[in-house]
């Protein structure tokens, strides 16, 4: 049925509203019949399936449920003072979810099993929530649900020691984080009185000892969820740890999803000068301590890993100030990280995980694998902002945003700060092309699927490089 | 008629073409009909331009090429201009410059590359006649800088020899520093009077509408270009070792022709110099100087070359020391009476090394009237020429220089006269030593040499000839007074006036003088000269090297720019101050990744440490003041 | 109309290039080989065209294309031809082609990869002549850095690594401050227009503030000094054009450097224009400085490539004295000396290669008396080291000179205000022409002239395709030096309005 | 109220303390507890604040708290036991292979 017909009910009535419950969720609606789904074919069957089908079908059809709802311009309140949805909550949905597919198909040139889809399916439910949460009460339901899965996929197939290790850094510290989330929420209700995110932006503009600290606490829980500095220390070490679909899901759709959550959690609101002093001072930071370590990393995952560490930097910088264009800028980076990463992640040469992850495996890969070499090769130089690749118009709309918001001398220390990036991108094309041609060339294809993940991510690349236009427009 | 200029400058200029595109394939005949028939050509052509030019009374002939550019209202056009000075010139240019390249003919018969050197040759001579004839500052720099460049080429024309070759790159730096000082009094000209045509030039500065001061600072300027040119002090370095190239080169190059390029130019801007007195007081002292200088140097060289070369320098210093006093057309004069029997000087010379199968040390010499008849009388005539006696050449254009400079009412002195006197003297002297050495006395040559003593080819001798014939009758021109109208002579001090005739004769009896002490010194075996050379040991060395001058530059000049800029450029700048600085920060940026990246231990604790760090640091910073 | 769709199909012909070269498969060198000549020959004859059609006197962009990009942005896909970018865009396109033809050789392996590289740098090199918006330009600008990068880098000699990071970084740092007061513009520009707008017209027309200016200046001019380079921003330029193949440094001293002088004389000048009076004083003295530093240390250097380079950094000191006189003749015979050095030094690197393909080595002292052994490659040098050098008749005079006197005339009033120093480096910079025939005497010299020494026994001339190129280069040389009227006149009105932008604010008054 | 502020206190003090006994004790299993120290902490902060207010909100997230503790634990247990199983021992320290 027509969406806009139900616009015309009032949604500040209390009375639960059934058809916004079932449009304004129907992304999450689709998840959750997914997970169903699997869980069912797992249970008739005797004989593990392959689950890839299903999670794909879901996951399309949820970020196309959420594409269109958001063109349809739909925005409802199924949950009043709960949870709400507005156009820039499906855009981000329809953006993060896309990034998923291919993921899929990378875990599906791995392994994908039953618990794996479940688990991936379940914390984008969680992502979900926490995009169109409306209190914090939901916000935290929705970071839990992400993270609780999160934990098990980073050790879900133990392919190495160390993954169980990584998972279990991660989750204490991730419990950490909760603790300091829970305590700022807790705070937010002692300093207003309430729990929805409008409290939240009161607490914000006040000036007392609780609004501050609740604040101050719930954001630093989210720093460190995307892995800034000085919370970042879980990240390189359950990058490492987890198998690559899960690094490359970690690494782009988590950080991405953590912080459009934020930014949805401030919508509007500005920061007050006590938070100001943070936005800047972790963000760059983060830039040149991420920036700086990736430069000496030899496994691929961790160098990806340092640099997610740098980019939420970026990130975070977008949170500066009020302008409108801050999602769009924020989307926007998110989706081209996410491509161009993904992007990477698939045209890593076949083999074992292990060696798959050195960056020594990568040496000379032009004259075994061209084409995975060019790829991986625009991957690098759009996380390096260089034009004309995607990654550069991204960085632009971000410190247009910061500058805009009149903080132009901590917009040129950024800049600076993203130039200490530039080289480790390159040392990964230098290894690439460079280096010299080992004598036996092995043609190491990667896999069907992997291919299929790389051309999609590289058409959507040049799409972004050539007509940025159509996603900026369409955000 | 209109093009025949253009045709004039540009005949060479295909000969250069034909010759260095084609001359090594289509062998001697072809190059000899090329490289010599369109440089009589070209002397054909002059005289014919002359002839229009006095046909209509010595009014300047002007003819627009093409316009080599336009820039606002500045347009910079390509065009002749032939008046009665260009037109002397360049039939001084095209008239010696055939004739020696017919004496070529038989001085380079054996050479491996014969094509290459009359294309050079060619070349040389389009860019002279582009120097004389060009109507505007910038054509004349053309022509300056292209017969630079020739001169460049032609005395490292044996280039396997790495000396001849540093030779020549001499030439062109010196030069180079002259065309500096060009450029500047180009410039300094075309912001005072707004165009580069010379005769518009004269005509501004002759109105008088120019200050002093600029006047003065463009004459030095282009004084300065002048001295590069024609081997003035500061500059004149380069001319001595000029010699390495072939000899016919040294006579047409660096005796008639390219090295008085800086006597035309500033007689051709004559109009700037009569506004900028002390400018010209510059030149004259600058030029009687050379002009001694020279001269002692010349006293005791022992290469036949080199002689030649420093009474080159010498007598040009005489020119300028002419256009100081303002005796413009003298100069000119000398300028044209020396191009004849400098070249004969020099042709002569190389007919000697010819016969001697390259030898150039005059103390392996004389004797030789007898085996090279020609080439000794040709010779002989040259020098008395030159040493001024009458009723030859040099005397009579010498001679107008000494007297006026001492008359002149533009800063003729008592002291630039003795001075000049004596170096006629000197001249004189080292002129008939040099004749006496090579030709007189008893035979120094090692037997095999003497035993292969032949007389030249009469492409060689006839060359002799006519200029040696030209060294007796070129005085008898009365080039000052045909020059008159352009060039006015000076008006002379009344008080000085009767003078004259005791003047001139002293002159005859200076000459005489020389040729007597150098008979006298040199006449049985040279005794006495050697005598005093052991006497003044000191001065002789000085006077050998040259007064060290070159030693002075190398030490003043070259080897303290080498050393900054491989020191402090190279060195210091680059390497250590900004590369260094560069791999500093590199190492810095390493440095604190690897520093950084040591906090990353893998301890769970240690990671939560961090964090406790950093929540209790957040929360201070928010609540540093409530 | 069809003219501007023309300027359009120049600047994407690369683009096609690299498509069809996709096609064909990487063993078929010589198809490759044809196919780029083809491609980058008709772009040369697109340029040649446009340049014909372009009319002289006209102020303002001509062949106009402008299309919205990013609109939320303001930005635009605006490309054009005006008097400053047309002779550069045609040495671009005219190099293109020699480049290609010089590397038949040089250029073994990765054939396809070296070439799909030449044609994406022409695609960028143009586009940063061409483009008339401020993010279009940073684009092409930026993304220029990526072939070259490669090139030198998959081509290059030993220390190939060191000096392609360097070149890259070195440059990458000026491009990212360049990017900070590229956003900053845009953003006033909002501030001021109320829309979002990248135009460099838009950009002209802002009333900045002399503080912003300045500001914004040292942004710009620290990334275009980089690329000029001057000094003491070049020494990235040695290493990379020693590193570099053959092709690379042609394309770098040929048409890259040129990017930076561009820069400033299309944008950075211009867009700042009080600031950079403000400047000129410590501008002109870099540039003289650049002129005898860089002849110095090119008289020290055994390396010819490191001769050749330094010798980059010193013409192109005459290129910043011309713009920064502010005088007709100056800014002329900047651009000119633009193009001049672009052949030069083109020409010279092409001709080391050719000797180092036949003798593997680039140290001088290895060699000697060439002129007796190769001698049509001797007449060859001699002209360019002359044309180097200067000499009249070539188109170093005509850049050169016009330069100087430029500087001069604009010096000399200052100079009887009682400002005496634009003389005194007027002065300096003419005492350069000497320098500069120091060293490029003692390099041929060493090369053609003296005792007949190579490292290798047996050395062939040069071969027709060689001289055809070399032929090629000589020629339009001579052209520029004795007939540069023509093109003196197609630039001139730029040259004009460009002095009007500095001189005097938009409503008529002398600035300063 | 200095009750409140008493309890208010106490909590804080819960939180900190189980913070700082994540990160000295020397036993996984430990630090999970004094994890759940820190949520109780929380949990009662939660608590004097909805009663302070009067509000249900505090109320339902202490529930909410409840259930993400207990879900936390249930996959912190496999985890611990697949590194008991690698190494036979439950010191953190003994888990460094992931670093640099």
């Amino acid at each position: 049925m027509n969406p806009e017909t139900i616009e015309m009910v009032p949604t500040s009535a209390p009375v639960l509203d059934a058809q916004a419950l079932f449009f304004a969720a129907l992304p999450e609606h689709l998840l959750l019949l997914g997970i169903v789904v699997i869980l069912i074919l797992d249970l008739v069957s005797s004989r593990p399936r392959d689950p890839f089908v299903p999670a794909l079908i879901t996951v399309i059809a949820a970020a196309g449920a959420a594409l269109w709802l958001h063109l349809t311009g739909y925005s409802g309140t199924p949950f009043p003072g709960q949870m709400s949805v507005g156009p820039d909550a499906l855009a981000a949905k329809a953006v993060l979810l896309g990034l998923t597919v291919p993921v899929l198909l990378l875990a599906r040139q791995e392994r994908l099993d039953s618990q794996f889809a479940m688990l991936l399916l379940g914390s984008l439910y969680g992502i979900g929530l926490m995009l169109s949460a409306d209190s914090l009460l939901m916000l935290f339901f929705g970071i839990e649900l992400l993270s609780l899965p999160l934990y098990a996929l980073v050790v879900h197939g133990l392919r190495r020691p160390e993954s169980a290790e990584a998972a279990m850094k991660y989750l204490v510290l991730g419990g950490v984080g909760t603790a300091v989330l829970l305590m700022g929420i807790s705070l937010t209700l002692g300093a207003t009185g309430g729990l929805s995110l409008d409290d939240f932006r009161i607490a914000m503009a006040g000036d007392d000892f609780l609004s501050r600290g609740a604040v101050v606490l719930v954001v630093v829980a989210f720093m460190l969820k995307a892995a800034l500095v000085p919370f970042h220390a879980w990240a390189p070490d359950a990058y490492e740890g987890a198998g690559i679909p899960v690094t490359a899901y970690m690494a782009t759709i988590v950080k991405g999803g953590v912080v459009l959550a934020l930014v949805h959690l401030f919508n509007g609101a500005e920061a007050g000068v006590h938070l100001v002093g943070l936005l800047i001072a972790l963000p760059l930071l983060s830039m040149v301590w991420g920036n700086l370590v990736a430069m000496r990393q030899q496994g691929f995952r961790r160098l990806i890993a340092y640099s997610s560490i740098a980019h939420a930097g970026y990130l975070f910088f977008a949170l500066l100030g009020v302008s409108e264009g801050r999602f769009e800028a924020v989307a926007f980076y998110v989706l081209v990280y996410g491509l161009t990463n993904l992007l990477a992640f698939a045209c890593l040469p076949a083999g074992s995980d292990w060696v798959r992850d050195r960056l020594d495996s990568l040496k000379g890969l032009y004259y075994r694998d061209p084409l995975a070499a060019i790829l991986i090769g625009v991957a690098m130089l759009s996380l390096a902002g260089i034009p004309p690749f995607p990654g550069f118009i991204a960085k632009f709309l971000i410190f247009q945003n910061v500058m805009a918001a009149g903080f132009v001398t901590v917009a040129v220390v950024g800049l600076v700060a993203s130039y200490l990036g530039i080289y480790l991108y390159l040392r990964v094309i230098q290894y690439m092309f460079m280096s010299q041609k080992p004598e036996h060339t092995v043609p190491s294809p990667a896999g069907a699927y992997a291919t299929t993940a790389a051309v999609l991510s590289m058409a959507a690349v040049l799409t972004l490089a050539i007509f940025p236009n159509w996603i900026l427009a369409w955000l | 008629m209109n093009g025949l200029l253009t045709t004039l400058v540009l005949l060479p200029l295909v000969g250069f073409f034909l010759n260095g595109l084609f001359g090594r394939r289509l062998g001697t005949g072809f190059v000899n009909v090329v490289g010599v028939g369109l440089p009589l050509a070209a002397f054909g052509v002059a005289v014919w331009a002359w002839t229009l030019l006095e046909a209509q009374g010595g009014a300047p002939i002007i003819e627009t090429v093409f316009t080599w550019a336009v820039i606002g209202e500045h347009a910079f056009e390509v065009s002749f201009y032939l008046d009665r000075l260009s037109a002397l010139m360049a039939l001084v240019v095209t008239g010696v410059g055939a004739a020696i390249h017919i004496y070529s003919i038989g001085y380079m018969k054996d050479d491996a590359s014969y094509a290459r050197y009359f294309a050079y040759l060619n070349l040389f001579l389009f860019f002279m006649l582009l120097l004389v004839l060009g109507r505007s500052l910038l054509v004349l720099f053309v022509g300056w800088e292209g017969v630079g460049l020739a001169s460049y080429l032609l005395i490292g024309f044996w280039f396997e020899d790495a000396a001849k070759a540093r030779a020549g790159r001499k030439a062109f730096l010196t030069n180079r520093v002259g065309d500096a000082g060009f450029l500047l009094g180009m410039f300094l000209i075309f912001t005072a009077v707004g165009t580069l045509e010379m005769d518009l030039i004269n005509q501004a500065f002759a109105g008088g509408l120019v200050p002093v001061g600029i006047a003065t600072a463009a004459a030095i300027l282009l004084f300065i270009g002048a001295t590069g040119k024609s081997a003035q002090i500061p500059l004149h370095v380069w001319l001595p070792d000029a010699m390495a190239g072939p000899t016919p080169v040294s006579a047409l190059i660096h005796a008639a022709t390219m090295v008085t390029a800086g006597v035309y130019l500033i007689a051709r801007l004559s109009g700037v110099y009569l506004e900028a007195p002390a400018a010209s007081e510059l030149i004259a002292v600058i030029g009687v100087l050379t002009a001694f200088l020279a001269a002692t140097i010349a006293l005791v060289q022992t290469d036949i070359k080199k002689v030649l070369a420093y009474s080159t320098i010498s007598q040009l210093g005489f020119m300028f020391l002419a256009l100081g006093v303002g005796a413009y057309g003298v100069a000119v004069f000398h300028l044209f009476t020396h191009a004849f029997f400098k070249a004969a000087l020099f042709l002569g010379a190389g007919s000697v090394i010819h016969a001697l199968g390259g030898e150039q040390d005059i103390r392996r010499m004389g004797g030789l009237r007898r085996r090279i008849p020609w080439t000794f009388v040709t010779f002989a005539v040259a020098t008395a020429a030159i040493a001024g006696l009458p009723p030859l050449a040099g005397f009579f254009s010498k001679d107008a220089i000494i007297w006026y400079a001492l008359v002149s009412g533009a800063g003729g002195a008592v002291w630039l006269w003795a001075l000049a006197s004596v170096t006629a003297l000197l001249t004189a002297f080292y002129m008939f030593r040099l004749l006496w050495l090579v030709f007189l006395g008893r035979s120094r040559m090692e037997p095999e040499v003497e035993h292969h003593v032949h007389e030249s080819p009469v492409s060689m001798t006839g060359v002799l000839v006519i200029l040696a014939v030209f060294s007796v009758i070129a005085g008898w021109f009365a080039v000052p007074d045909y020059l008159e109208p352009l060039l006015p002579l000076p008006l002379v001090q009344p008080a000085l006036e009767h003078l004259h005739l005791a003047q001139v004769l002293f002159a005859v009896l200076l000459a005489g003088l020389g040729l007597i002490g150098a008979a006298y010194l040199y006449r049985e075996g040279g005794w006495r000269a050697r005598q005093w050379q052991t006497r003044m040991q000191g001065m002789h060395q000085l006077l050998m090297r040259n007064y060290f001058v070159d030693e002075l530059y190398d030490r003043a000049l070259q080897r303290p720019w080498r050393w900054i800029s491989d020191r402090v450029f190279l060195r210091l700048g680059d390497r250590i101050l900004l590369d260094g600085s560069l791999h500093g920060l590199a190492a810095l940026a390493r440095q604190g990744a690897a520093w950084l990246g040591r906090v990353q231990t893998g301890s769970l604790h240690w990671y939560a440490w961090l964090t406790l760090l950093g929540l209790v640091g957040v929360l201070l910073w928010t609540w540093r003041h409530v | 109309m069809s003219e501007s769709l023309a300027l359009n199909a120049l600047l994407f012909l690369p683009v096609l290039g690299g498509i069809l070269l996709l096609l064909v498969p990487a063993q078929r060198a010589d198809v490759i080989r044809g196919v780029s000549m083809l491609v980058l020959l008709v772009q040369l004859a697109l340029a040649v065209w446009l340049y014909l059609r372009f009319q002289s006197g006209v102020s303002g962009l001509q062949f106009e294309t402008r299309l919205p990009w990013i609109p939320g942005l303001g930005v635009h896909y605006h490309i054009g031809l005006d008097g400053l970018n047309l002779l550069l865009v045609l040495l671009a396109a005219f190099l293109g082609p020699l480049v290609v033809a010089g590397a038949v050789k040089s250029i073994d392996r990765d054939v396809k990869l070296f070439h799909a590289m030449v044609m994406f740098i022409q695609f960028t090199m143009i586009g940063t002549f061409l483009a008339q918006d401020l993010f279009l330009f940073y684009v092409f600008w930026e993304a220029m850095l990526i072939p070259m990068f490669l090139i030198i880098g998959i081509w290059g000699g030993e220390r190939r690594i060191y000096a392609t990071l360097k070149f890259f970084l070195y440059t990458a740092f000026g491009s990212i401050l360049m990017l900070a007061a590229v956003i900053y513009l845009g953003y006033t520009v909002l501030g001021a227009t109320g829309s979002p707008s990248f135009a460099f017209t838009d950009l002209y027309a802002l009333e900045l503030g002399l503080e912003v200016q300045i500001w914004l200046l040292l942004a710009f001019a620290l990334s275009f000094a980089i690329k000029v380079p001057m000094v003491p921003l070049h020494t990235w330029l040695p290493d990379a054009h020693v590193q570099a193949p053959t092709a690379g440094s042609v394309i770098l001293a040929g048409v890259l450097l040129k990017m930076g002088t561009y820069g400033f004389v299309k944008l950075g000048f211009p867009l700042f224009p009080d600031a950079t009076l403000l400047a000129t004083p410590f501008l002109m003295t870099l540039a003289v400085i650049s002129i005898i530093y860089g002849a110095g240390l090119a008289l020290v250097q055994d390396d010819i490539k490191k001769i050749i380079a330094y010798s980059s950094v010193s013409h192109l000191g005459y290129v910043m004295l011309g713009l920064v006189s502010y005088n007709l003749l100056g800014v002329q015979g900047a651009l000119i000396q633009m193009v001049s050095h672009g052949l030069v030094a083109g020409g010279l690197f092409l001709m080391v290669g050719m000797i180092y393909e036949r003798c593997h080595s680039r140290d001088l002292a290895a060699y000697g008396g060439l002129a007796k052994l190769l001698p049509v490659y001797s007449v060859f040098f001699l002209i360019l080291t002359l044309a180097a050098i200067g000499l009249p008749t070539t188109s170093g005079f005509t850049g050169e000179f016009l330069v100087l006197l430029g500087a001069f005339t604009a010096a000399w009033p200052l100079y009887e205000q009682g400002v005496g120093y634009p003389l005194a480096l007027a002065a300096l910079a003419v005492l350069g022409v000497v320098l500069g025939a120091l060293y490029m005497l003692r390099l041929a010299r060493r090369l053609l002239f003296g005792a007949v020494q190579t490292p290798v026994a047996v050395v062939s001339d040069l071969d027709l395709r060689e001289k055809l190129i070399l032929t090629t280069l000589v020629a339009a040389i001579f052209v520029l030096g004795l007939f540069p009227n023509h093109f003196l006149q197609k630039t001139e009105q730029a040259a004009r309005d460009y002095q009007e932008q500095m001189l005097y604010t938009p409503d008529g008054e002398a600035r300063r | 109220m200095d009750d409140m502020a008493f309890l208010l206190a106490v909590s804080g003090l819960l939180f900190t303390l189980g913070l700082v006994g994540v990160i000295v004790r020397r036993n996984l299993l430990v630090m999970l507890m004094f994890l759940e120290l820190m949520l109780n902490g929380v949990i009662l902060s939660l608590v004097v604040f909805s009663h302070q207010l009067g509000s249900e909100a505090g109320g339902v997230l202490v529930f909410l708290v409840f259930v993400v503790a207990a879900a936390e634990i249930a996959i912190a247990v496999p985890i611990l036991l697949l590194l008991v199983r690698l190494k036979r021992t439950l010191d953190p320290g003994a888990y460094a292979g992931l670093k640099g």
